[in-house]
């Protein structure tokens, strides 16, 4: 069977071309089946795989399948090649997996859309893409899904692209990551100088013999690449407005798969990873600051979607935080549980549209929990999780960064801290979100209230499975000190290691956390501090949730008057801090600026000028020169002397030397 | 007492075309009048065929004759080749001009023939006086021939001027003459070199300044820099045919004399010529294309590109080699036919009482005359150079030769001439293709001579542009003698 | 092989030639174009047994012939191609096939004398690839000028078709005018220094040139390919010229002329003066780097499709040449496929732009909008090529660029750096000209009856989409064809690099230096 | 007893080049075609009495010929020019030479 | 002492012709009336025929005084009188800066010219003819003229032919 990995794969394109060259002329019906169908066998042969492989002992746990050649110029040699091993398989899985029944719910959700052929061609490609991005052997064509990707992505985002702050979006998406794999490309380019290859198995055996400032900044460029195509700091910005895509495309690419690839990129490479403490040091500070600083961006949000998106963001910043730490399990583990409850989140988010024709705004909504039961109760289920209230799959994933990040040789007190902040600040906003939704007074518009109804089978049950996912989907990476096996965490070690060995911090934070060790603190590795912290967490995001619900629905007044309050504050994080405006100002204004000056004043002004200032010139000069010619025969004459004596001076003059 | 040896064989080519002339002058005098007089163009015609056929023996023979005054060597015979084209080829225009013009009677295709007849003894004159009334034929000639159209303010005024000047450039040439005269006693080309070299006359003043004596009378000739000021006056009033007679016959018979004086008689010097000719060929050049620009006569607009021609020509007598040599009798040869095709074109635009010279005339004739256009561009682009046309074959020749002589400022100097001068030769191509006529030229009358005339330069200037080298091979060995 | 009992270059090369001529007799428009199809299509078709029979495991010059042209001279008719010119030459029967498709309706009056100048532009273009002499190489060089200009003259947008045309020709020209005496100053360097008169570049490949004269010979040769390149700063015909050119005018000039340039410099410029090209490199480079982000940046603001497309052209070909000046394998091979990739993709993009001017007769980018919505199909195609130009992986721009990239940052990390920078820019230019045009609300009433691509236009179309994805999925078809040539180029590159030593026959360097 | 030099070849050269120059002056400052054209035929007067001089003086008789064609070319420029002249006075009413610019630039 | 007196003799015809010679060109080229300047430059041609004399070619003088006092001037005097030119006597000189630079440059080149005869004497190859055997000249020019210089000769004949029919063709009334 891992013969046949290249068929996950190829249904996606399979579905794709069928959707692409013919959807048309078949019609919704046949694209309704071909659609999920394909990524459901894909999946389905994902699955097999997977059980193939953990049939196999650990070590053995790693297949090549190389397809054509593909790039092959002089020594540098590229293939069309798949790989399997226990990363790439479980990604596999949940792009696979969360992508059915994203598929599935869009059959209902698109169902009206007049682009629904067009939507389910993109939305093939992109899982196409995707899978290229996780199954790929080499950087090259993991270069070409995560490209691929982007592409989807723009297009998905601008599916509607006759409103401008769509087709505005998508652009801005493409841009910003192609920022990122600017990053990317450079990283790859530094690892053939240095290695000569950018097969995975090959790159990785010969990563010994780099220096550490050149793995260093390898790993700095593809964090690059990863901080675009994952939304982190400073180039989260795009992520807030690709929500004018489909809710369904927000849940898949923008929430559960897409976007997390740049943490699978992270622990991909966790071998090089491993031999620049200070870039990983770099990507945890990042990861952790985009966690608190997007969660606080979360506050003040009233439409619905974005308040996912920037939790999507803070909680791709705990991905970050985790691999940056060296937990490179965990980060998948939560890349996970992520996909399956934030897949949820958004199909909620979308369900309830559906109910409320569109509508987005929090403000305008509450009350709804009885109307359409199916889609609170699942995004309430996918709230606690997020939340990390314990016994949910966020509990589980979310308490192991946190962990890592405290105890991890690479990790800090400090980025716990911060991190379990951000957690409590998740947990608060989520809430509000809920209670402002679901709970409280209806402020629904009268014209919308009459109708609202709960979605068709085909949605309900997408996120039914993927609530139940969302519980149990921890339970694969139940932690020792709850008497867990995590399977998980064992299962990825082939793969990512089991993270940098304590002690062998040499760099980074290696200091700090050494003070803080040496500061009594020694008991890092014990059982009662895990679950202390443990417990402290879970009590930062009651808190959290109390204070919701303490100003959402005791007294809602109240968040009103501490905006006008603190005008000045709620302004700056209402407005997302200003960072839109600044980057417009930074680099899109100046550089339009700059191209219009070099156009119109370089190449315009200097080139042609000087060119045609020749010509001109030339023609003034002849002008000029034909006045020369007088008519009159004895200026003709005068002429001939002029050269004469010329001539005969010069003659006289060679006969004196 | 005694006569030199007469070959009469030797100016057979001399003597037919001079025949010739008398008997246009005589049928014209015994036919009846007002009748079209078509005829003696033909027989002019016959005439040029005929001494042509009497040429071509003569090649390879090398011999001389009348005390050696006069040769028939390659050099020679090349050029008389070159001139008896362009007798032809003007003849055959004159067919169709001269009776639309009204100048159609025997005088004038007798001084056309005379004035060949000047022309081939400048090529063949191995003597000073030989030369010198070579040139006088033919320039006496051309004086009327400019003013043939007597009605024509213009064209009387670019005989006065061209009289004027030409007499008084006769001065100084005969000047520079005498000088070579009194320094070496000789009027012979090749004794008077001789006679500097076994004597060392190299620094004597008599010498050098008969050079810039010479210079001024054959500069003016071939209408080099800053003795070229009549050219664009007289091209621009003489009859159209004359013009291109004048253009192509005048210029290489002007360079046969130059080249025969500078490189037999004094090759010694040529060290001293050589950096003022370089200034005068860059000047001739820059000069010729500059002006041309900003003309709006076409006429007046060949004229100075037949200026920067006589430039591009210099260049490769600055080089002063043997394949610059080689390659001015090319490039005259190739000139004539282009130029020659040019001036038809602009010929067969005309009609009775309406010349239509000015460039504006052209605008969208690319489409109404297609064929008429497609000539006037092909002759055009092979004056700007550009391949596979004759004219970059004759600067290819002329430039490899500055290269090769290693004056290499030269050559980029002229091929940048050679760019400015694609802009006013495009310029027409532009008017007949890319814009409308502003007025409608209508009735154009294409009668075959003329047509002939197209027919044969537009071979001659694609012939010599793709398969150069039979005419190139024999160029390289006519100039054997020479130097 | 022979076609005919002609021998399958002179064929390409005359064939066309042939074809005008007999489009001369013909008079009703319909004929012309059909005959004109049927010619372009023969052309093509005899050109394909180029690439199956091209036998890439030689470096050596293929299906060669050699005859004197003038002989006095050392002038012959040498014509030969190997891998780098195998590719280019198809390129160029390939796209004349299309630009004939897409001037079927385009082109309204004066038809004849349009398709005369194409195919004597055809006939100049492959003549100018295949040529191994130089100055048969010059000859077509400057033949080609000629057809061109017309083209734009004549068929070109009628506002500044004029200056558009007088412009590119005078900009060509002067640049080759010093080629030539380069050319010539060559012949004399090797006829001094070996007694054999000839233009033949294989042999004057073996000649060592001292150091000095080799910078000036450079140089001459470089301006000349410089302009038509055209590189930075010498750029400024091409939005012009491309703005005003039917579309054809502009698929070709695009797709084949401009890569004359980089060929003539990869041909003739580098392997003929490597010392120098060497020593130059920076100097090159930084003009590339420049065009890349130059292009890049004025690309953005252009208010016209064509003219953004022009500049891009400036951007890409700043890759093309970039990449050659790495002068290691990725470099160069990535250059020459990005020569290819760059005739398809802009190609397409102009004939895309000509597909909507002539449904609207306006190039201006704020006269569209929402496009997407009245014709679906044209958009996908749009779309498909505008990822193409930008380099999205699994399109041909990919696997160019990429491997240029690479080969930059070889040979000099910073140039790397900086042209990748060209890649967001380009992404963020080509995407925002698309949303333009493409996206939004239709907002222009005239745009909302606009009819989609009809069965001629698709059909002229899918050729290029196909070749976009085979050379960006399986790029080895082609690389497999280039590789030894390439690295022969490379080998003698450096070959020649390391012998500075003793360099020169002496005799030579006497010579220059009196 | 003193003996008187012959007249050295060199006076008669300078009164020659003294003529030339006079002839020069005259033909490129009078505005009387025909006095211009005297001026012309001056000069060329001067140019034979060096031919004479030289001839003289190198003892040979080709200067002496010369002399002879260039008067037998004076006289032919002599007929065509004034034919010129008066054609050019029947189209204008005047031979002054700076009257004579129709054709220009 | 008869040779010294000879040789004076010479000398005072020499300086005495030289003088009338420059001064009566330099009338041609200052009279106003063109009938004037036409009979200075006969004055100025009588002159150095008598010259021409003093250098033993008395052939030469001869042709000087018929064909060009007695030919060509006559034929200017009678086109002056023919077109009536006196006239324009009245219209002033203009003066024109070119001609002017013109006078300057032309002074320059004498001086140019000067410089080259005076600084060294004729070099050419000494001929046979002695100034005796010069002296009847006639008869030798004659003799050369018919043998080696019969075909220049001829030439001439056709340049005088071509000359008349110029001058018929270009002065008869239009037809």
């Amino acid at each position: 069977m891992l013969d046949y990995v290249w068929l996950i794969p190829l249904f996606p394109a399979i579905g794709f071309l069928i959707n692409g060259l013919l959807g048309r002329r078949l019609g919704k019906g046949v694209v309704s089946v071909v659609g999920p169908a394909a990524i459901g066998l894909s999946f389905l042969t994902s699955i097999l795989i997977f059980f193939e492989l953990i049939g196999k002992p650990a070590s053995e746990r790693h297949f090549e399948k190389v397809i054509f050649d593909w790039v092959v110029s002089g020594s540098f040699q590229t293939v069309i090649g798949y790989q399997i091993d226990p990363l790439s398989i479980l990604m596999a899985l949940v792009v696979t997996g969360v992508s059915f029944f994203i598929h599935i719910y869009s059959v209902g959700y698109m169902h009206d859309d007049p682009g629904y052929t067009r939507y389910f061609t993109y939305l093939n490609l992109f899982v196409f893409m995707m899978l290229n991005l996780v199954l790929a052997n080499n950087f090259l064509l993991m270069f070409v899904g995560w490209e691929g990707v982007g592409l989807c992505s723009y297009l998905l985002i601008g599916f509607w692209y006759e409103k401008d702050s769509a087709a505005n979006a998508g652009k801005k998406a493409f841009v910003v990551n192609r920022v990122g794999d600017f990053g990317f490309i450079l990283g790859m380019f530094l690892i053939f100088v240095n290695l000569g290859t950018l097969d995975f198995t090959d790159a990785f055996a010969k990563a010994g013999q780099l220096d550490t400032a050149t793995v260093t900044a390898i790993t700095l460029l593809l964090f690059v690449g990863a901080c675009g195509k994952s939304a982190q700091i400073p180039l989260y910005v795009w992520l807030p407005d690709a929500m004018e895509g489909p809710t369904p495309v927000s849940s898949l690419i923008h929430a559960a798969t897409m976007v997390t690839a740049g943490v699978y990129m992270v622990a991909r490479c966790s071998v090089l990873y491993n031999m620049a403490p200070i870039a990983m040091a770099v990507v945890a500070i990042v990861g952790v600051a985009t966690a608190i600083f997007t969660a606080s961006i979360g506050f003040c949000q009233y439409d619905l979607k974005k308040i996912l998106a920037y939790s999507t963001i803070s909680q791709l910043g705990y991905m970050f935080l985790a691999v940056g730490v060296g937990a490179y399990s965990a980060g998948i583990f939560h890349l996970m549980t992520h996909a399956f409850f934030k897949g949820l989140l958004f199909l909620g988010a979308g369900s309830v549209m559906h109910a409320l024709s569109g509508e987005l705004d929090i403000r305008k909504m509450g009350a709804l929990r009885s109307k359409i039961p199916i889609t609170f109760g699942t995004f309430f289920i996918a709230t606690l999780a997020i939340a990390g209230i314990p016994g949910l799959s966020g509990f589980f994933s979310k308490d192991e960064i946190l962990w890592m990040a405290f105890s991890s040789p690479r990790g800090h007190f400090l980025l716990w801290m911060v991190a379990a902040i951000a957690a409590g600040m998740t947990a608060f906003y989520m809430f509000r979100a809920l209670f402002m939704t679901f709970f409280g007074e209806s402020r629904v518009d009268h014209h919308v209230a009459h109708h609202i109804h709960e979605s068709p089978k085909i949605m309900t049950v997408p996120l039914m499975v993927l609530a139940f996912l969302s519980i149990v989907g921890g339970y694969v990476g139940v932690p020792h000190v709850l008497g867990g096996a995590n399977h998980i965490h064992e299962f990825l070690a082939p793969v990512v290691g089991g993270g940098p060995e304590p002690g062998k911090a040499h760099a980074g934070f290696s200091i700090l956390a050494q003070a803080w060790a040496a500061g009594g603190a020694q008991g890092g590795h014990s059982t009662a501090l895990e679950l202390f912290l443990m417990v402290l967490s879970v009590l930062i995001a009651l808190t959290g949730i109390g204070i919701a619900y303490f100003l959402y629905l005791k007294n809602p007044i109240l968040p009103k008057r501490l905006a006008e309050q603190y005008s000045g504050l709620y302004r700056l994080v209402a407005n997302k801090y200003y960072v839109d405006e600044l980057y417009q100002v930074l680099f899109v204004n100046s550089l339009k600026k700059l191209g219009m000056g070099l156009w119109k004043g370089f190449d315009e002004f200097i080139i042609d000028g000087t060119v045609n200032g020749i010509a001109y010139f030339i023609g003034w000069l002849s002008s000029l020169m034909r006045r020369m010619q007088t008519g009159f025969v004895q200026n003709y004459a005068v002429s001939m002397i002029v050269g004469g004596v010329i001539l005969a001076l010069y003659y006289i003059m060679r006969a004196f030397f | 007492m005694k006569l030199p040896d007469i070959d009469l064989y030797l100016i057979a080519p001399e003597i037919i075309i001079t025949v010739f002339g008398f008997l246009v002058l005589l049928v014209d005098v015994f036919a009846p009048k007002g009748e079209k007089k078509g005829y003696l163009g033909v027989l002019s015609l016959l005439g040029v065929a005929i001494a042509f056929f009497y040429t071509l023996p003569l090649v390879g023979t090398g011999k001389t004759g009348f005390v050696e005054m006069f040769a028939a060597d390659g050099f020679a015979i090349f050029f008389k080749i070159t001139i008896l084209i362009i007798a032809f080829l003007t003849l055959l225009i004159s067919i169709g001009y001269a009776p639309r013009e009204g100048i159609g009677f025997g005088e004038y295709y007798a001084l056309i023939l005379f004035a060949t007849f000047g022309m081939m003894l400048m090529a063949a004159g191995t003597h000073l006086i030989i030369i010198f009334l070579g040139l006088e034929t033919m320039s006496i000639s051309i004086y009327v021939l400019a003013g043939m159209l007597r009605g024509d303010q213009k064209s009387v005024e670019s005989a006065f001027k061209y009289f004027l000047l030409g007499a008084f450039a006769t001065g100084f040439l005969l000047y520079g003459i005498a000088f070579l005269y009194g320094a070496t006693g000789s009027l012979y080309l090749k004794n008077i070199a001789s006679y500097i070299g076994s004597k060392n006359l190299l620094n004597h003043p008599m010498l050098l300044m008969s050079l810039a004596f010479l210079t001024i009378g054959f500069g003016f000739k071939i209408a080099s820099v800053p003795f070229h000021m009549w050219t664009p006056d007289v091209y621009e009033g003489a009859p159209t045919s004359v013009t291109a007679f004048m253009a192509t016959g005048v210029k290489a018979a002007g360079f046969s004399a130059l080249l025969r004086v500078f490189f037999t008689a004094l090759p010694a010097f040529q060290p001293d010529w050589t950096s003022i000719m370089w200034l005068i060929a860059v000047a001739t050049m820059t000069f010729g294309n500059i002006i041309a620009i900003s003309q709006n006569n076409i006429k007046r607009m060949l004229a100075y590109s037949s200026i920067a021609h006589a430039g591009y020509i210099l260049v490769a007598f600055v080089a002063g080699n043997k394949l610059g040599t080689s390659g001015i009798l090319f490039y005259l040869m190739a000139y004539a036919f282009m130029n020659l095709g040019a001036f038809t074109c602009v010929i067969l635009l005309g009609k009775k009482g309406e010349e239509n010279t000015l460039i504006t005339d052209y605008a969208g004739l690319g489409f109404k005359y297609p064929l008429l256009a497609a000539s006037m561009t092909v002759f055009l682009l092979s004056m700007a150079g550009i391949p596979p046309l004759g004219g970059f074959m004759a600067k290819f020749y002329v430039f490899s030769a500055a290269v090769e002589a290693k004056f290499y400022w030269l050559a980029v100097l002229g091929m940048i001439n050679s760019a400015i001068s694609v802009y006013y030769y495009l310029r027409v191509t532009v008017l007949m293709y890319f814009r409308e006529p502003e007025r409608e030229i209508t009735g154009l009358s294409f009668s075959p001579a003329p047509t002939l005339a197209l027919i044969l330069a537009l071979i001659g200037t694609f012939y010599l542009g793709i398969f150069p080298s039979n005419v190139l091979s024999f160029a390289q060995k006519s100039i054997a003698g020479l130097m | 092989m022979d076609i005919l009992g002609i021998p399958i270059l002179s064929f390409l090369i005359f064939f066309p030639l042939a074809g005008a001529v007999l489009l001369l007799f013909l008079k009703k428009d319909e004929t012309i174009r059909w005959v004109t199809l049927v010619v372009a299509l023969i052309e093509f078709v005899v050109s394909l047994p180029l690439f199956f029979r091209f036998d890439s495991t030689t470096a050596a010059m293929q299906f060669l012939e050699d005859w004197w042209w003038v002989e006095a001279y050392g002038i012959s008719y040498k014509i030969g191609i190997d891998g780098i010119s195998l590719l280019l030459v198809l390129l160029t029967t390939f796209l004349t096939v299309l630009c004939v498709l897409c001037s079927w309706t385009a082109i309204t009056f004066r038809v004849k004398e349009y398709m005369v100048s194409f195919l004597f532009l055809e006939t100049g273009m492959v003549g100018a690839l295949v040529a191994l002499d130089l100055i048969l190489f010059y000859v077509f060089w400057e033949v080609m000028l000629i057809p061109m200009y017309l083209l734009i003259g004549v068929w070109g947008n009628p506002a500044r078709r004029i200056y558009a045309a007088i412009k590119f020709f005078l900009f060509t020209m002067a640049g080759s005018v010093l080629m030539l005496v380069a050319i010539l100053a060559l012949y004399f360097i090797n006829l001094k220094a070996t007694g054999k008169a000839t233009f033949d570049v294989l042999e004057l490949y073996k000649l060592g040139i001292p150091v000095g004269t080799q910078y000036w010979l450079f140089g001459a040769f470089a301006l000349a390919f410089a302009i038509k390149v055209p590189m930075f700063p010498f750029h400024t015909w091409l939005p012009d010229a491309h703005t005003e050119a039917p579309t054809a005018g502009s698929v070709i000039l695009a797709g084949v002329l401009l890569k004359m340039g980089t060929y003539g410099f990869i041909r003739f410029a580098i392997p003929l003066f490597p010392h120098a090209a060497l020593e130059l490199m920076p100097l090159i480079s930084v003009l590339a780097l420049i065009g890349i982000i130059y292009g890049a940046l004025v690309s953005m603001m252009q208010p016209d499709l064509k003219r953004l497309v022009a500049f891009s052209s400036v951007s890409h070909l700043g890759y093309v040449m970039l990449g050659m000046f790495a002068l290691n394998t990725q470099g160069v091979q990535g250059s020459i496929y990005q020569m290819l990739n760059h005739g398809i993709s802009t190609g397409s993009l102009f004939l895309i732009v000509g597909m909507i001017y002539e449904r609207r007769h306006t190039r201006l980018i704020a006269d569209f909008g929402g496009i997407s919505k009245v014709m679906p199909v044209f958009a996908v195609f749009f779309m498909i090529v505008t990822l193409s130009s930008i380099g999205l992986p699994s399109t041909n721009g990919f696997v160019g660029e990429f491997l240029i990239l690479l080969g930059a940052f070889q040979a000099n990390t910073v140039y790397g750096v900086l042209a990748a920078v060209g890649v967001i820019l380009g992404a963020a230019y080509m995407l925002w000209m698309f949303q333009r045009v493409m996206f939004g609300k239709i907002t222009n009433p005239k745009n909302e009856g606009l009819k989609d691509l009809n069965a001629r236009e698709i059909l002229t179309l899918i050729p290029m989409i196909a070749l976009i994805f085979l050379m960006g999925i399986y790029p080895k078809l082609f690389f497999s064809k280039m590789d030894v040539s390439v690295e022969k180029f490379l080998k003698d590159f450096r070959g020649k690099v390391e012998m500075k030593a003793d360099l020169t026959v002496p005799k030579v360097v006497a010579e220059i230096k009196k | 007893m003193w003996v008187v030099p012959t007249i050295p070849p060199a006076l008669y050269l300078i009164l020659s080049g003294i003529l030339f120059m006079i002839g020069v002056i005259g033909a490129i400052t009078r505005r009387n075609a025909i006095v211009v054209f005297i001026c012309i035929e001056l000069m060329l007067n001067a140019v034979n009495l060096s031919f004479i001089t030289f001839s003289r003086f190198l003892q040979s008789i080709d200067g002496v010929i010369f002399a002879f064609f260039v008067m037998a070319v004076a006289a032919a420029e002599a007929a065509v020019g004034l034919a010129i002249f008066v054609m050019l006075y029947r189209s204008r009413e005047t031979v002054n030479v700076d009257e004579v610019n129709l054709l220009k630039w | 002492m008869a040779e010294n007196f000879g040789i004076l003799f010479q000398w005072l015809i020499f300086l005495g012709m030289a003088f009338v010679s420059i001064v009566a060109s330099l009338l041609v080229i200052t009279r106003k009336n063109p009938i004037h300047s036409a009979l200075f430059m006969v004055l100025t041609l009588l002159c150095v025929a008598v010259l021409y004399i003093l250098l033993y070619s008395p052939f030469i003088a001869i042709i000087q005084v018929v064909v060009y006092a007695g030919a060509i001037v006559m034929l200017i005097v009678f086109i002056i009188m023919l077109l009536d030119l006196e006239v324009e006597l009245r219209s002033k000189m203009k003066v024109v800066y070119s001609k002017i630079v013109g006078v300057f440059l032309a002074l320059l080149f004498l001086f140019g010219l000067l410089y080259s005869v005076v600084a060294k004497p004729p070099t050419g190859e000494i001929g046979s003819l002695t100034p005796d055997r010069m002296a009847n000249n006639v008869k030798t020019v004659g003799e050369s003229l018919f043998t080696d210089y019969v075909f220049p000769f001829e030439i001439s004949a056709i340049l005088l032919t071509v000359a008349i029919i110029g001058a018929v063709i270009l002065s008869k009334k239009r037809t």
